[in-house]
């Protein structure tokens, strides 16, 4: 029998956007927040850098400079409206965080202390400015202790390790969700007047990733089932510095350090894509000149790697330190100590004495399910589905455009979580009670029970594995037409495949082979939406590079894209294609300019 | 930076915080009373030469019945305290706790006054 | 009782270090002092109350049994002196000496020491017990 | 290298004992044992369970008995343990289905010790931060590390003796308030530490610190504690 139960409204997600959102819809709202894992296991623990607002702490900073930075870091794809937004209320958000306990680092008169960060300048771009907060490389960590914390004392609802498979839509209005009680496999009806949909990033499309493999887009991939658009999902940033085939992240610090990177010749090949910037030109640009690097045969040993080299001797013969000052291994195993914790732990390696193998890894997702900048899902005429929100990675406001900066997806969690949290507990003052559901998520607990059922000859792995490698290789860095249209067939086939999966456990209690297969069952889904999408845009702008379109294109390609599934809705992955519709750029201040560093 | 207001919630202590420095406090007294005592009497003397008239001369002495009081008081407490930590690990449950600690009391009393009857009441001829 | 049985298994079942063993034989030489203590405490008491058996009871200490325990409860006494002044003082007076080189360091000094020290004890006692029982001295 | 991987097994409904899985798997010796884990799940059983998230030692979810120790699987390398690898789930906590074990009471303890800033005092009147100098804010750096993957309340003795005891993450946890210049509640954290559940339980056996992946002085946390409740702070 499954269970029922009722709120106000429920959270799917318990990273920084949910718990935030909780924490602000709370007051007189009846919450209740499901995950899939306890909430300390999300994603939004793993964040290290930093989290940006113009506190001007260290040095005079202002928000307008922010929302340029953003705004230009993205390619001029960023909607100016949200951009503000971010840069305005990243200060507020900050201070919340701290009164409510986090534990900064702080300067000598004990304020917040702040460092700089990739792509954050002064003066609309004059030179760099310190602008992330942060606690040492730990802030992501930090942030979601502190938030679960805050819950913990208001005594927020959690409905902890629940699996929800799909969203409850009646005539087009949210009613709720569906999900698995994973120690049980008892299945849970939450019937709500508003739902926010809180999940992260889905970047297990990819083979090399720096994200959890907890992150698979499942509501994502709901949202577009029931037939509701994704927005720029051709947009997916690669982060250059990845342990190679791990993915794991080492954070662009170890190149502000002073760090570079060499091929397999030992030449400093940014010097070739970027003569000014070089080794902290921005990440698309890098991870591209690595990826043409490995491609040109001058990966190490003629693998797909190269190096990052963070040796004291190296640094100090390219002079390449900040200031071009001398540093010791002391110093670096100080202002480093995780990054290199991390090279000793999963590679073996001392980087001290021995440079360390990378390679581009798959880590943000800049698109997602479209919201307005109080987190209302827009559907497909772009009004808002009543009571439906999203915030978080797999929102879309959007505020990252074609590329994010370092540090801005925390604050885009706190703020827009923030907002939405705030909206739902308004939309929840005026609407009526959640009504029971007339054949509710009868199609996502069928897709499950077949799924479970299932007995064919294809495994959830090798599946998971070719779409991995496929995505990777074809809808990666480099995108051609050709590339992708392959990349097209192979994963429709593997949706083909999917239909005769063979599951080993029969049981209900802790199946979590049937809820990765379930898993698999989105990522599929997003996968065709993201390349399908990079197909269509037909020009190169931020993190999505096309051989065959190397020029962005603002006559014909300043907007978003919305990608929407063909056809009806459904549980499981289908092969319907996609169809497209276009959602203009908001611009009020910044006109788009040619992207120089 | 602003003056720091007194907690609210003061921190309190408990008869477990007594009793854990209490056992720590102990443990300091006791390294020279019963390696002193050990060191005499198992090594320098031995037990083959101890007998009535060896510990009545012993006691002759109010100084070695000081000594020997402290080391009642304090080893045997400080072992029936561990004792009750051993089996407090194992015993768990309200009564059954309770019903431990009222016998190991006794334990500790009945002892402790038999032994202070003989160190107080010396050798009796 | 399952207590003890989750214990006891767990304790097999866990790869011990330094800081268990020093934890299990502090434990178990605590134990078997306060054991001895109760009956040392109840045999002095004869002095008083029953002062003509005291001779014969303590004519048990002298059995060979009880002599080679003695010497066994000599190191236990060495031992959890040792290392109950060593947790005595890191609680009281350094607490930041809780780290993991010192508590293996110290762990190892505190047996290594509670060795050398129960050396000599060890040939004395072990002198009087070969001594008595074996060579008839009286 | 060919690698001997023995996993100990339980699932109540099939069998209502455990037992143990053995797979030889092809590994590189920087394979993680979570790689292991995954693929055995992927190639060889699917119904093998575990939990897992972030793959890199910062979320918690894999803590579990490696070779006899508790390590999060992510963060323990083949080369380090050799071609004998043995798994079982953690000590002293309910296991629900092979590796993966109850950890709700683990954070009912957790949340017994009030794990919040406490202080009701008015905000700076210029809204911003409340001030606290880089020492006042190292002072408890070390325990803000905490990922509450329970390896050291797993590895406790006291703690398998006896499920009560809050164990030593949650005192890791009151820690991390009671020296935070900015917190009021000292005796709100420390209340639950005071009866038989509480810190004086802890025999300093060690076994937590060894254990924690993210090498926080637990014992020396602990020892604060105990040492402020003593103190009166
Ligand atoms: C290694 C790394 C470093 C980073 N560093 C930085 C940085 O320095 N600065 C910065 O700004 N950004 C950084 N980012 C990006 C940023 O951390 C993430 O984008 C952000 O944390 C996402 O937060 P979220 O709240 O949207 O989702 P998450 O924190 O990923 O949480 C998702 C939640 O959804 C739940 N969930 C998912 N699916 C389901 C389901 N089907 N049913 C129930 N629950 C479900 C999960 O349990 C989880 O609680 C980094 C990312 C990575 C990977
Ligand atoms: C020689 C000097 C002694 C010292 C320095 C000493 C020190 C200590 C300390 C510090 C503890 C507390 C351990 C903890 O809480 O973790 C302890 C426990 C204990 N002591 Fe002693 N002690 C001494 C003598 C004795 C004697 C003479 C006895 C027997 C009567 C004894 C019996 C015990 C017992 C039974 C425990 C409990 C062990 C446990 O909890 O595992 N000790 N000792
Ligand atoms: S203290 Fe260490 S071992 Fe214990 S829960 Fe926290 S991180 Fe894990
Ligand atoms: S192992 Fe247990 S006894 Fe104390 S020092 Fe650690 S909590
Ligand atoms: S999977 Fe996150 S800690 Fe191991």
């Amino acid at each position: 029998m499954t269970q029922v139960h009722t709120f106000d409204a429920i959270i799917i997600g318990a990273g920084g956007a949910g718990l935030m959102a909780a924490l602000h819809a709370e007051r007189g709202t009846n919450v209740a927040v499901i995950s899939k894992m306890y909430p300390t296991r999300s994603h939004t623990g793993t964040a290290q850098g930093g989290v940006a607002a113009p506190l001007g702490n260290m040095e005079e900073d202002r928000w307008e400079w922010y929302m340029y930075d953003t705004v230009k870091g993205g390619d001029y794809l960023v909607d100016q409206d949200a951009a503000e937004i971010l840069a305005r209320e990243s200060v507020d958000a900050v201070l919340e965080l701290e009164h409510w306990g986090l534990p900064f680092d702080r300067t000598e008169d004990g304020r917040i202390e702040q460092r700089r960060f990739g792509g954050h300048t002064r003066d609309f771009g004059k030179s760099p400015v310190m602008r992330s907060c942060k606690s040492a490389d730990r802030t992501g960590h930090m942030i979601l202790q502190t938030l679960y914390q805050n819950c913990i004392r208001r005594g927020i609802r959690f409905f902890d390790e629940f699996f929800v498979l799909d969203l409850i839509l009646e005539d087009g209005i949210a009613r709720g969700v569906a999900a698995v009680e994973i120690a049980t496999g008892q299945t849970h009806l939450f019937l709500a007047k508003a739902v926010l949909l809180a999940t992260g990033g889905f970047g297990r499309m990819f083979a090399v990733t720096s994200n959890a493999h907890s992150l698979s887009g499942d509501l994502v991939a709901s949202v577009f089932r029931r037939g509701l658009p994704l927005e720029d999902m051709e947009f997916f940033q690669f982060h250059p510095t990845g342990i190679y085939k791990m993915g794991i992240l080492l954070s662009e610090a170890a190149r502000g350090e002073g760090g570079i990177m060499i091929n397999g010749l030992g030449e400093r090949f940014m010097e070739r894509y970027a003569p000014t910037l070089l080794d902290l030109a921005p990440r698309d640009i890098i991870s591209r000149s690595i990826d043409q690097e490995i491609r040109a045969g001058r990966g190490v040993d003629g693998k797909d790697y190269v190096y990052l080299d963070i040796r004291p001797e190296t640094i100090n013969r390219c002079q390449s330190a900040p200031g071009g000052k001398t540093v010791t291994a002391a110093q670096l195993e100080a202002k480093l100590p995780d990054i290199i914790e991390m090279m000793r732990v999963y590679q073996g390696i001392d980087p001290m004495k021995a440079p360390v193998p990378i390679q581009p890894t798959a880590h943000y997702a800049m698109g997602g399910i479209p919201t307005d900048c109080d987190g209302r899902v827009l559907g497909g005429s772009l009004s808002p589905v009543p009571g439906l929100f999203a915030a978080g990675e797999c929102a879309c406001v959007s505020v990252h455009g074609a590329n994010r900066l370092g540090t801005n997806s925390l604050v885009d969690l706190l703020v827009f979580g923030r907002r939405s949290g705030r909206a739902m507990a308004e939309f929840c003052a005026g609407a009526s009670p959640a009504d029971p559901v007339a054949h509710a998520a009868e199609e996502a607990l069928a897709e499950l029970a077949r799924l479970q059922r299932s007995r064919g000859p294809e495994r959830v792995g090798a599946l998971r594995a070719a779409m991995q490698h496929c995505m990777t290789d074809k809808v990666g860095l480099n995108r051609t037409a050709g590339g992708m249209e392959e990349a097209l067939s192979i994963l429709r086939d593997l949706k083909e495949r999917y239909r005769h999966l063979g599951l080993a456990d029969a049981g209900q209690k802790w199946n979590t082979e049937v809820l990765e297969a379930y898993e698999l069952g989105c990522l599929l889904d997003l996968a065709e939406a993201t390349t399908a999408s990079a197909l269509h845009r037909t020009e190169s702008r931020g993190a999505h590079f096309r051989e065959d379109f190397p020029k962005r294109d603002d006559a014909n390609w300043l907007h978003h894209t919305l990608a929407f599934r063909a056809g009806s809705s459904g549980a499981g992955p289908v092969s319907e294609g996609i169809r497209f519709d276009r959602r203009p750029v908001s611009i009020t201040t910044f006109q788009p300019e040619a992207r120089v560093y | 930076m602003p003056a720091r207001a007194p907690s609210p919630a003061p921190l309190r202590r408990s008869w477990l915080t007594v009793a854990w420095t209490l056992m720590r406090l102990s443990a300091i007294l006791l390294v020279p009373l019963v390696w002193g005592h050990v060191i005499i009497q198992d090594m320098l003397v031995g037990v083959h030469k101890i007998s009535l008239d060896y510990v009545a001369m012993r006691w002759a002495s109010l100084g070695w019945r000081a000594y020997d009081a402290a080391l009642l008081c304090f080893a045997f407490a400080h072992g029936s305290n561990g004792l009750r930590q051993v089996l407090e690990d194992y015993i768990h449950g309200q009564t059954a706790r309770r019903i431990l600690r009222v016998a190991l009391f006794l334990f500790w009393l009945s002892i402790t006054a038999l032994g202070a009857a003989a160190v107080i009441g010396g050798v009796r001829q | 009782m399952q207590s003890l049985i989750n214990f006891t298994y767990a304790s097999t079942h866990y790869r011990p270090r330094e800081g268990m063993i020093a934890f299990l034989l502090h434990r178990i030489s605590g134990l078997a002092t306060l054991l001895f203590l109760s009956i040392h405490i109840v045999d002095t008491s004869l002095v008083y109350f029953y002062p003509q058996y005291y001779n014969d009871f303590i004519g048990l200490y002298r059995l060979p049994g009880f002599m080679l325990a003695e010497i066994a409860l000599m190191a236990g006494v060495i031992y959890h002196g040792l290392n109950g002044f060593r947790i005595a003082l890191f609680d009281l007076v350094l607490p930041s000496a809780w780290t993991i080189q010192r508590e293996r360091l110290s762990v190892r000094l505190t047996i290594l020491l509670a060795a050398i020290l129960w050396l000599p004890a060890g040939i004395i006692m072990g002198g009087n017990f070969i001594g008595y029982t074996f060579l008839g001295w009286h | 290298m060919l690698v001997a991987l023995k996993i100990k097994r339980f699932d109540p409904e099939r069998k209502p004992a455990a037992w143990w899985s053995n797979y030889k798997l092809e590994a590189a010796p920087g394979d993680r044992v979570l790689d292991l884990l995954v693929r055995a799940k992927d190639e060889l059983d699917g119904s093998l369970t575990f939990r897992r998230s972030c793959a890199h030692g910062i979320c918690g979810s894999d803590a579990m008995r490696i070779n006899g120790t508790n390590r999060l699987a992510c963060k323990t390398l083949v080369r380090e343990l050799g071609s004998r690898i043995t798994v079982e789930p953690l000590l002293g906590m309910r296991v629900e289905k092979d590796l993966v074990v109850d950890m709700e009471p683990f954070l009912a303890s957790y949340r017994s010790v009030k794990p919040y800033l406490i202080n009701d005092e008015p905000l700076p009147a210029d809204g911003r931060e409340r001030r606290q100098s880089p020492a006042e804010r190292l002072r408890f750096d070390d325990t803000t590390k905490c990922i509450l993957c329970g390896c050291c309340t797993a590895a406790c003795p006291v703690f398998w003796a006896d499920g009560e005891y809050v164990g030593p993450a949650a005192i890791v946890q009151a820690h991390r308030f009671l020296f935070d210049s900015r917190d009021r509640g000292a005796g709100e954290h420390t209340a639950a530490l005071l009866d038989m559940k509480g810190v004086w339980r802890c025999r300093t056996i060690f076994q937590c610190t060894l254990s924690c992946p993210r090498e926080i002085k637990i014992t020396q946390a602990i020892a604060e504690v105990k040492q402020a409740i003593v103190l009166g702070k």
